[in-house]
């Protein structure tokens, strides 16, 4: 349970880039990218995160009453979550780009085109 | 829009905002815990910002 | 850990894995059938996770999640609808999914007794159970008169 | 014991995130990425980070697959097009 | 070719994971109850009377961070709209009205309004609950949207001015920097929280200038939000290829 959360986090990594690597198509390898940038959330909580204790949110808990967990973690990974869906939406519209230049959006056709 | 149906168009427009308004005010203050003058006067903006979507929403929606 | 986080525990569990298996395999009707009964296994979770850790601040996820889980599938019902076979007979799993909504609903409203809050988690059971009905409804051929639009 | 929950939200956080990148398809994909953006909410709600769970819920559950579906239509409307003109 | 790059990826793959489960092993212990910098800035949330630390870190302790953040987002929004305009060789085809059942139509209708006032809700409690300007903003842009889902394209546009948007999500920006220069006049330093009274804790008054981030960051997300969406649905929606080319 000491690295449980870590080791998921790497998983997920790895797999998200086995796909970014092995994908067909592009709009795919976008969600693959999605699905690395889903392990830095995983990591980044388990980092901050500490037993028995709450979020540190106190518009219903009196402060100092419960421990509370690490809030600079949770804002890092706020900005993370925003980043990523700027990062998907941008790429989306390159995607979108491609398909219209070059008429496919396999990236192996893409190498062949410019070879 | 003749003279005499305008009057009528008005309050009926009237008084669907109001209630929509009315309807969203209260939604407001179910999902605040603490009410005071300042939370009232930012929960009615956003009511009538929300009636006022909701109107236009209505509108374009039955536009054809 | 009390008797509501372990009732969440057990309702990802057996839910959450039953609605990954319909998400990923099977042909598209029944993947998206899967997609709607998602909103309806994790939003109940999330309150009981609320009522479990004592936080009435964290009702607010699942308000977000009642409203939004239905647009999400409303989504994948509108831009599928070229692909999507006619929807199969789920009737069933949409009805047994509300009365899942409706009594973890009932049992937080009784742990919580009158107040403001109650009316929150009764509107967010409404709106859930609401989306829930209407989001199977479009995917049961809600949007058989959409053309390229 | 009370690590269940956490545990059970991380395994299915793994299983999904395994789903996602084995969907060939994007629009399978996008399906399996909804749910897993819904896992991830519950998983952050677990580890005590209500806001980032509003923030994943907000961006995986109906904005990002609005995007890819959006794509997908996009480059299937290309193709087909392409197929009548020639 | 296709083999040689599995198997250079296999090879990279497990080079990866041997490092990334050796670092794993190497971290603190999950659920450790060490956190310097989460104990600072809870204190100095509290200092500040502002209820929701999150809020605190990104608006006040690190908000030239949020204003990076801000940045990427406009820059991400600019890039689409430059990428998704209308080509030379494109034409603007007008698809016809949708019809949809009309559960679906009222179900849109209903819950527009109330998405969009959850949003604000979301937005205007964000350093007291949990939530904030962005959360809020994808959500009440997200509702908006509903308008498309339960109708069609037409009747979106007909609700949604974009260049009302476009200049919304510019104005956001500028407040922030406004703000955030405001700080500098009174004498302190860029983005510094104490230009105003920081009111009574677990009120919406609370925090100084941190709900007035708050609300310029969640005008900015709504509006980036609305103005890129609309940019893919005119792509995926309306525009297509000149015939003949």
């Amino acid at each position: 349970m000491h690295v449980l959360p870590y080791l998921v986090a790497a998983y997920v990594f790895l797999t998200g880039c086995y796909g970014l690597a092995a994908s067909r198509n592009l709009i795919h390898a976008v969600g693959c990218l999605a699905v690395c940038q889903c392990a830095t959330y995983v990591l980044l909580l388990a980092v901050g995160y500490r037993d028995g204790a709450t979020a540190p949110v106190f518009s219903d808990v009196k402060p100092g009453s419960r421990p509370v967990v690490d809030p600079v973690v949770q804002a890092l990974t706020l900005t993370d979550i925003v980043v990523g869906a700027t990062v998907t939406a941008l790429l989306l519209a390159l995607v979108l780009q491609i398909a219209k230049r070059h008429g496919t959006i396999d990236p192996d056709e893409l190498r062949e085109l410019r070879g | 829009m003749t003279r005499r149906t305008a009057p009528r168009a008005f309050l009926l427009a009237a008084g669907e905002l109001l209630a929509w308004w009315a309807g969203l005010a209260l939604l407001w203050l179910v999902l605040i815990t603490t009410v005071d003058t300042l939370e009232r006067i930012v929960g009615a903006s956003c009511a009538a910002a929300g009636a006022l979507a909701a109107r236009a929403g209505r509108r374009a929606v039955t536009w054809r | 850990m009390n008797g509501w986080i372990l009732a969440a525990t057990v309702e990802l569990g057996g839910g959450g894995a039953a609605a990954l298996w319909g998400v990923a395999t099977g042909p598209p009707a029944r993947r998206l059938t899967a997609q709607n009964l998602t909103t309806s296994v994790v939003c109940p979770a999330l309150l009981l996770l609320a009522q479990g850790y004592a936080r009435p601040a964290y009702v607010d996820l699942a308000l977000l999640l009642a409203l939004l889980g239905p647009v999400g599938t409303l989504v994948f019902a509108r831009l599928l609808s070229g692909e999507q076979v006619s929807g199969p007979n789920v009737r069933g799993a949409t009805w047994t999914a509300a009365g899942l909504d409706a009594a973890v609903v009932v049992a937080v409203c009784a742990a919580v007794g009158p107040g403001r809050s109650m009316v929150k988690l009764l509107l967010i059971g409404t709106l859930l159970i609401g989306g829930n009905i209407i989001a199977s409804r479009a995917l049961a051929g809600g949007f058989r008169g959409v053309g390229g639009g | 014991m009370s690590d269940a929950v956490t545990v059970v939200a991380l395994l299915l956080v793994a299983a999904s995130a395994t789903a996602a990148v084995a969907q060939r398809d994007p629009a399978r994909q996008a399906l399996v990425l909804s749910f897993l953006g819904m896992v991830l909410a519950v998983l952050f709600t677990v580890l005590q980070a209500p806001d980032v769970g509003l923030s994943q819920l907000a961006v995986g559950s109906a904005l990002t697959p609005l995007l890819i579906m959006l794509s997908v239509r996009k480059v299937r409307r290309r193709g087909r097009t392409k197929e009548e003109r020639t | 070719m296709n083999r040689l790059r599995l198997g250079l990826l296999a090879v990279g793959g497990a080079g990866l994971a041997a490092l990334l489960v050796a670092a794993c092993l190497d971290l603190p212990d999950f659920g450790g109850s060490r956190h310097p910098y989460g104990d600072r800035a809870v204190r100095a949330s509290l200092a500040r009377h502002i209820a929701n630390t999150i809020a605190s870190v990104n608006f006040d302790q690190r908000a030239y961070d949020t204003l990076g953040e801000m940045s990427i987002l406009f820059a991400a929004v600019l890039g689409c709209v430059v990428l998704l305009r209308e080509a030379r060789d494109e034409r603007r085809a007008r698809p016809e009205p949708a019809e949809v059942v009309r559960p679906v139509r009222r179900y849109a209708l209903l819950v527009l309004p109330v998405a969009l006032l959850t949003g604000l809700y979301v937005i205007a409690h964000g350093q007291l609950s949990p939530g904030g300007g962005f959360q809020g903003g994808v959500v009440a842009a997200t509702g908006l949207h509903l308008l498309y889902l339960g109708a069609d394209h037409g009747a979106l546009e007909r609700v949604r001015p974009l260049g009302f948007f476009e200049t919304a999500d510019s104005l956001g920006v500028c407040a922030y920097l406004v703000l955030g220069a405001a700080g500098v006049l009174a004498g302190t330093a860029f983005l510094a929280n104490t230009l105003l009274p920081y009111g009574t804790f677990d009120t919406l008054s609370s925090g100084g200038t941190v709900p007035l981030l708050n609300a310029a960051v969640g005008m900015e997300v709504a509006s980036a939000v609305v103005v890129l969406l609309a940019h893919f649905l005119d792509q995926a929606v309306e525009i297509e290829e000149e015939p003949g080319r």
